[in-house]
Parts: structure tokens; C-alpha cells; sequence
């Protein structure tokens, strides 16, 4: 194609774009809109994955039944969302094999919430409510995202975050609710989370990059600023109701705002977890590098089988 | 109280809690995403059985003892789950030659529960068996492909198949409880179960390339709360929560 | 009751319990007979020290807490140990390297406590100190053997140092409580420990053909009470007979 | 040497043993006598090292510290019996490496009591009264033994068992005097260890192999039957102090004999569990191998680093 060809396609595509159109995997795409969308949805796939293993570490010792099936059920709806958005990503021609490679090397990224320890059943609210909560100000916006299958995974997504969302907030407020030993629980779940989860909203506007183009192409439709600000004030209302304290002593309903204002985040915490130096980050690849290698003989098993019976159907 | 039928519920429910408690050890550390998940789903299936069964039983006990009273404050030598069920998660092979042992029983037990005299159980019953058809054919297929697999794959699965042989006689083993409960119309004879149970097992382990091993000599205990040495350490788990927090609600 | 020394001694004497609890999980499972040995001796002589510790602790408690209730009745967030010691048996790589990392400082530590104005910690660090020195012994020879041995175990124990190493600075790390015991000349300013630790870990890593790491990324957390997620699982064993068995005497 | 200088010695050997002289590392002995007490002191060994799982399953679950302490104290005793033992095989020529690789092919047994599963704390009290208690009423005669090493291993060996003894018992006495659910505890682990206990004293004289020979080699002083019955006599009076019930309806002082009559012994059990599908073969052979293959690599570094640092000793 010549160049003024692909200019062409290209704004054309852009038109497309901007029309609200959906981007199908066997249209036309440039090269930077599929490298972006790889990177985008494997990070948020690979998110889902290792964030099964803090919410897992609790599965065997929830405190009833009910909050074990909850649990159950939750950990398994995020090992769906990997599935939907592993497969997301292969409509844009790369094998989840690979993408689990560049997890396990340490080349793509996951969440960085996932990083810190769950170490009270307590946490399993705080998540839910927390982690869960700021997922899903991130994901919304993304159900009306350019690229059709990722903007369709998105939807089933987000309902169930919100429901899992909920469910996290249900079990912090049974806890505030509870004894008093409960309520320290709660309330100490709710000091180590928030800091993080306020966090994983992204590095401030100045800091973040990709910003204008994934604007463009409705992979990001706020700033991470304002994505932050909305999940605060849509947060510091619910622990109000439950009697939880937020562990930031500057923060303030600004009436002329309409918005709370709120004290400073620790960014060097959060480049250190980044950069692989958080409390868990080598305990989360040991396990996902762990379980991948420990599977490869039942991996490999399972393919020999797919063939052999694939080669006695023909004969 | 009716003494027996609460024992025989408990004795059937421990089964599925203590063979759920194990599945939920592996989440997120599977060998693939769908096994995963798949793995996930029969633990979440077989705790959510097990809450019916239990407040059946508590509805049964009739004091003020609560389906998690029942399920996390019990005694290591209450527990009356068959020793298979509490094996470890060795491996893969392990994990599913375990699930395959029992869901071909459990198939089985239920198909005949369902005819149970006592109806709540019968209903449970009922409920139970489309979820555990759907266990046993995910379980017989990983027997068939790790078994019909490769080499390494095929020396695995026998081995865990050897390993896990000796409590599959246990199963159907009739405790006091179980017969009073026969003689009244309500529980299962699970003497009858026994032949197309291993002609069953046979029957996969056959078409898997799998031996079925000839040894004659069983281990139980489970069913009189004599259990292995594991299970100890899976109460320890199981019962945290409850046992240190008591008397609460989450 | 004096409760910064009260908490002062829990932080001292969690390491040692901890630490014992991780070493007693490996009773009878050693590479060698001689290992064995020794590693359940080293555990016992931690569990001696920490009867003392807690038996003091008690004392200053003055209430009807036992060395018992303050061993095995706290909550996760009350436990105070750093986090090294909690890190698991991996392998013997890593339970040697875990000793020796710990062993330097804790005998370091014990040095200094002698000097303490408090005679029954000074008494204390006196007893242990024999003990520490010994234990520092020999897992240093084991850095020695496993680092200058074959080439696996070179890896496997640049491996361990490496992976552990994150968990060091946070020996030095004063809390609330530590500042006020140094001012009132009971405790141990481990700020000043440092240096020294340092050195004498890099020598004998030196020695043993081993790397100093370089990184400074480090992780603290456990004398806050914040730890990782394998204290949790340590804590329903320990736990496991006081909270099912409440107020019972053994 | 001529066959009657064979003889010559061996009849100069057995006087004296008949004289109870001892037999020592470097003297003359028949092979059948090597044989046989490397097979029992190995046998021996190895029950020392198997010993060690059943209890070492409750270290980290022991009650209170105190409890710990001692239990880790006469573990690591049980460790230390081993290593006497095996060096007493060792002044006859065989190494333990060697041994291990008969216990780990299955090819030397060990004591079947250890094929128990220790399931709950009292336990710990049970083997240490019954399998202890009856241990000792086995090896004590052995302290007079013709083969000095052996003899003076279990000179120490049997001072250190009736200390762990007394331990188990005083573990029992106190929960027989606890709380209803402990002095159930304890009756429970009573009626669990009673009958394996007293199988531990071997099968009935009818049964037995070897023990003509090994009584003359004072490797055996009495008959099985005999030591079973001195068990009995005198353990059903320390059941009785602390008010625990032994599980045999057939339990009667029989006045003439001045002892305890009692019922029959399950021997199929027995055979059972020495062919090697008691509750736990397959268990502690996992144990004892697992631990010995993984702790190959650092057996070999050792190795390798003696062998170096003798290597610059040198130059």
C-alpha cells in the first residue's frame, strides 16, 4: 500500500472511531491501535489472574459457609474475566501462551493493588469494596470503548464487579456492625487498603502517559485525576455509613467544589510496588510461575490426547 | 433429636465439605485457567451442598447450633468424611484421580438418595445430582487424558490411582448409623453400590490405558472419625475463623 | 503495668517463636540426621528463650495472662516478629540462609541487651547469648558449605540470600516502643547494630563465594504487625489446640 | 582356615558370651552374628528415625510451650538414638547409607507401631506411656546384650525412654484429670494405641523366628509372650491410677497366675500392617524418602566442600 493509501485507512478509521463505531478484529486497524490493545487488555487480564491470589488466600479459612461460596464464586468470576480478555486479546492475533510469558517474565504489567498482602479476613471486604470499587470507575468508561470485543467483555465485566463490589462492601459493614474486635478489623483493613486503592487509579495527570491518544481511540475517557476524585467521593460517603473512619486526616468535603479534597499520596510507595518491589510481588510470580510450570506436564498431556484422538477420528 | 438421621446427614455432608475445602486450596494455582475455574466451580458446588445438608441437620438438632457450628466447630474425631476425600493436592493427577474416585460414588449414592423416604434429603438429592454428573464426567475425562497422555502424564495418573486405591473400599463401608437408616427407608445401602462402582472405575481406567490396581488391602476410619494425619492440618484452616473469633457473625 | 516494656519483650521474644514454630516444621524431614538434629535443637533452644521471655512478660502483665495465652491467644495483627523469620522452608537453602541472616543480628541484639538496665532481660540475654552463638555457627558453616559446595548449591543459595535479603533492614527499624525502652536504658538500639551486621554478613558471604545483593528495596511491616500472608497459616497451627481447647491446662 | 579352626573359634566365641564377656567392633565373630545384629540394630535405627513422624506431626500444634519443649526435646532424642544406633551398625562394616537404602527400598522393616497415625494431642501421651512403655520392656534386657556397642547404645537409649515415658504418662495423667473433653480425649488415644502396643511386643512365641539363637546371643532375654505379659501387668495398674478404662472386656486379674489375663489379639491387623498396608507405610516410606532425596544436593555439597577445604588444608 502506498503511504497515501494507509493515510487513507487511517482516517478513515479514526472517522469510524469517532462516529462511535465499533472496531471488528477482521477490520482494517493500525498497528499502534492493536499493540495498544494488546498491552491494554493483557494487563487488565493479567490483573484478574494474579488478582485471584490474594482474594484465594482467604478461601480455605472464611469464616462461614455462605462467605466461602461468596468467596468461591467471586475467584472464579475473575478467572472468567481473564478468560473473556485473554480472548479479547487473541482476536487481535496473539496467543495467551505468549501473553502469559510476558507476564511471567516481567515484561507486561499487572495491577499493582495486587501487590500487598491479604492478611485479615477483613481484607476480603476492603477489596471487594475498595479494590473492586476503583476497578469498575476505571472499567465503566470502557463498555463504550472503540474496539468491539474488548468493549463487550467490558459489560459482562462490570456487572459482575459490581456485584462483587457490593459483596465486599456487605462484608465490611457486617464487620463495622459486629463486635468490636470486628470493627477493628474493619477498620484496620480499610487503613492499610485505602492508600493503595486510591493508587490504583494511576499516577497523576503530569506523570501518566498515553493519555491523549487512548483519549482518542476511548480506551481512557477521564484522567486518572478524575477518576480518583469520583471514586473518593463516591467512597468516603459509604465508610461514613458504616462508621468507618478514612486514615487521611486531610481529607475535606469542599463545598465549592462539590468534592472532597484529600491529603498527599505516597507516589514513591507506589513507583516501588511498580517496580517490583512491593510487599508480594515475588510471591505473586512465584505462584502464577509456579502453577504455570507445574502445569505444563498436564498441559502437554492434554494436547497429546486432543491429537491422538483427533488422529482415531480420521482413521 | 433424631440421633441417627443427623449422623447419617453429617456423615454424607463431610464428604463434600472436606473434598471442597481441598479443590479450594488450588484456586489460582491450577495448571490452566479452565481448570481453574472448573476446579473452583466443584468446590463451590460441593460447599453449597453441603450448606443444604447442614441446615437440614441444624434444623434437625433443633437447638440453637448453626450450619457453620456444624461445619467448623466439631472435634478432629467427629469428622466423619471417608479418608479419601482428605488426601492432599500431591499433583494434578492426584487432585483429579481423588475427584474421579469419589464423584463415580458420589454419582451413584445420590442416584439412589433421591429415592429416599426422608423427602428434604431427597430433594437435596436431586438438586445435588446434576452437579456432580457434571463432576464426574470433568473428572473421568482428565483420567482419560492424563492417562491417554503421555508417557509422564500416564506414570502420574497410575501412580495416583495406586496411591489412592486403598481407601476406595471405605466408601462402602455401612457404620450402625448408616444401617438404622437403611432399615427405615431413608438412607442408601452402599453395599449395593460397590460392583458397578469398580466395574464403573474399571470401565475408564480401561479406555484411560490405565491399570486397575489388584491389592486387596483398604485403610478406613474416616466414617468412625478416625482419620489420616492429614486432616488435622486441613482443620486448622477450616476452623480458624470460628474457632477464633467465636460467637460472632460475618 | 509498664506497657511499653510489656510490648518491648513481645517484640523481642515473637522472633524467637516464630522463628522456633518454622524450625519445628521441619523435625524429621532434615537432609541428614546430623541437620535434623540440629535444627530441632536450635528451635528448642528458641522456644526455651521465648518461656522466658513470655514468663517475664506475664509477670509484668499481672493479670491472669499465662506465658501460654501470650504465645498463642493474640490476633495476626499482634504478632510482632520481623518478617524474615516468618518466611517458609523452601527449601534447606532458604532455612539456612533465614538463620544465618537472623542469627547475626539476634546475636548482636543479645550482646547489647546483657547491657540492659533491666536485670531480668539482662539475665535473659545472658543465658541465650551461649545458645545464639552457637546457632550462628552453624548456619554460617552452612552458608559456607552450600555456598562454596557444588554448583546447585551455590545457586540455590545465592537464591535464598537473595530472596531474603529484602527482609533485613527491617532488624534495624525502631518502633515507638524500642525509642522509649533505649531512652530508658532497657532496650537495644538496633539503629547501631546495623553497620556491623552488615559487615560481618557480607564477609561471610564472601567467603563463601557468594554475592552480597546489592538491591535496597526492602520490606518491613511485621514489628507493626502487618505481615506476610504465610504468617496467617503458621498462626492456625500454632494456635490450633488453645483456641479449640479454651482455658484447659496441658 | 581350615573348617576346624572355624569351629574352634566359634566355640571360643559362644563361651564367651556364655561368660558374659562382651563382644567388641574388632574381634572375632561368626557372620551369622554380624547379621543378625545389623539387622536388628538397624531394624532398630530405623525405628528411631520413623519414630520421629508420628510425633514430630504435633510440634507445631503442641498445646502449650512447656508441651512443645519437651516434645521437640524428646524428638530430637529419638533423632540421637538413631545416630547411636547407626554407628553401632557401623563398627560392623556396613555404612548408613547403605541402611537408609534398605528402609528406603523396603527391604528392612521397622517398628510397626509408627504406621499409626497420631490424630489427635493425647497422642502424643499414649506413645509416649504405651509405645515408649513397652520400647523399653523390650530393650532394657538388651542393655546386658553380648555386643558392646549395642549394649552401651541402649544403656542410653533406655535412660532417655523412661524419661519420655514418664512424660507420656504424666501428658495422659493430666488429661484423665482435665476437663470432661480432654479425659476423653485421653481414653479415646487409649483405645486407639492399646492393642498396636501390645503387638509391638511381636507376634506370639508360636509365630516367632529367630529366637532361639538370638537368645543365646542375649539379643533376646525373654519370649515375646513373656514381655507382652509384663507390658499387661504393668500398664493396666497406671491406666487405673488415672482412671482411664483399657479398651479389652477381657481384661481379668487372674489370681492364680498373679497377672493379667486378657483377649485376643487382632494378629491379621498385626500382618497387616508389617506387610506394609498399615494406616501410614505409605505415609512415613514418603517422609523418610522425600526427605533423603531432597536433601541429596545439600549431602553433596557438604561433600564437596569438605573435600575442597581439605584440598587448600593441604597446599
Amino acid at each position: 500500500m502506498s503511504e497515501e493509501q494507509i493515510k487513507n485507512l487511517e482516517e478513515q478509521f479514526e472517522a469510524r472511531i469517532a462516529r462511535d463505531e465499533k472496531i471488528e478484529p477482521k477490520d482494517w486497524m493500525p498497528e499502534k491501535y492493536r499493540k495498544t490493545h494488546i498491552r491494554q487488555m493483557s494487563q487488565h487480564a493479567h490483573s484478574e489472574i494474579v488478582g485471584m491470589l490474594p482474594e484465594g488466600n482467604w478461601i480455605t479459612r472464611a469464616p462461614s459457609l455462605r462467605r466461602k461460596v461468596a468467596l468461591l464464586a467471586k475467584v472464579q468470576d475473575e478467572a472468567g474475566h481473564g478468560l473473556y480478555l485473554y480472548s479479547a486479546c487473541e482476536t487481535l492475533g496473539v496467543s495467551r501462551d505468549e501473553l502469559y510469558e510476558q507476564l511471567h517474565s516481567g515484561k507486561a504489567k499487572y495491577s499493582s493493588i495486587f501487590n500487598y498482602p491479604t492478611i485479615t479476613w477483613a481484607d476480603m471486604g476492603a477489596v471487594g469494596w475498595l479494590v473492586d470499587g476503583a476497578a469498575i470507575i476505571n472499567q465503566v468508561p470502557l463498555c463504550n470503548t472503540s474496539y468491539g470485543p474488548y468493549a463487550r467483555a467490558m459489560v459482562r465485566v462490570c456487572k459482575e464487579e459490581s456485584f462483587h463490589q457490593r459483596q465486599g462492601f456487605e462484608i465490611m459493614m457486617k464487620l463495622a456492625n459486629g463486635t468490636p474486635v470486628q470493627k477493628d478489623m474493619a477498620q484496620d483493613a480499610l487503613n492499610r487498603w485505602w492508600w493503595p486503592s486510591l493508587m490504583m487509579l494511576g499516577p497523576t495527570d503530569a506523570e501518566s502517559i498515553h493519555t491523549e491518544q487512548s483519549m482518542k481511540w476511548k480506551l481512557k475517557r477521564k484522567s486518572n485525576d478524575d477518576l480518583r476524585q469520583q471514586f473518593i467521593d463516591q467512597t468516603v460517603p459509604q465508610a461514613e455509613l458504616i462508621g468507618l473512619a478514612i486514615p487521611d486526616p486531610d481529607l475535606k468535603w469542599n463545598e465549592e467544589r462539590q468534592s472532597y479534597d484529600f491529603g498527599e499520596i505516597n507516589w514513591d510507595e507506589f513507583w516501588q510496588v511498580v517496580k517490583g518491589h512491593g510487599p508480594c510481588n515475588k510471591e505473586r510470580m512465584k505462584a502464577r510461575v509456579g502453577a504455570w510450570e507445574e502445569g505444563e506436564w498436564v498441559r502437554d498431556a492434554a494436547m497429546a490426547y486432543a491429537e491422538k484422538k483427533q488422529a482415531r477420528n480420521k482413521t | 433429636m433424631k440421633e441417627n438421621l443427623y449422623n447419617y446427614i453429617l456423615g454424607i455432608a463431610d464428604n463434600s465439605l472436606i473434598l471442597g475445602q481441598r479443590l479450594g486450596e488450588l484456586t489460582g494455582h491450577g495448571p490452566s485457567l479452565e481448570t481453574d475455574i472448573a476446579c473452583t466451580n466443584i468446590s463451590l458446588d460441593l460447599f453449597g451442598q453441603v450448606r443444604s445438608y447442614f441446615q437440614y441437620a441444624a434444623k434437625i438438632a433443633g437447638d440453637d447450633r448453626t450450619e457453620d457450628d456444624i461445619a467448623m466447630l466439631r472435634k478432629e474425631r467427629e469428622y466423619k468424611n471417608v479418608l479419601l476425600v482428605e488426601q492432599p493436592n500431591t499433583n494434578f493427577a492426584y487432585t483429579m484421580a481423588r475427584q474421579f474416585l469419589f464423584d463415580v460414588y458420589h454419582l451413584a449414592f445420590l442416584a439412589e438418595l433421591q429415592k429416599s423416604t426422608d423427602l428434604t434429603l431427597s430433594a437435596i438429592a436431586n438438586k445435588c445430582i446434576k452437579e456432580v454428573s457434571y463432576h464426574e464426567r470433568f473428572s473421568s475425562d482428565w483420567i482419560r487424558r492424563l492417562g491417554d497422555g503421555t508417557e509422564e502424564s500416564k506414570a502420574k495418573m497410575q501412580e495416583a490411582i495406586d496411591g489412592l486405591w486403598t481407601y476406595t473400599d471405605e466408601l462402602f463401608h455401612q457404620t450402625e448409623t448408616d444401617k438404622a437408616m437403611v432399615t427405615e427407608g431413608i438412607g442408601v445401602d452402599v453395599t449395593k453400590l460397590k460392583d458397578t462402582y469398580y466395574t464403573r472405575v474399571s470401565a475408564v481406567l480401561d479406555e484411560s490405558t490405565l491399570e486397575t490396581p489388584e491389592s486387596k488391602w483398604f485403610q478406613k476410619g474416616g466414617k468412625e472419625g478416625i482419620h489420616t494425619e492429614h486432616l488435622g492440618y486441613l482443620l486448622t484452616e477450616l476452623q480458624y475463623m470460628q474457632r477464633t473469633y467465636p460467637n460472632m457473625e460475618w
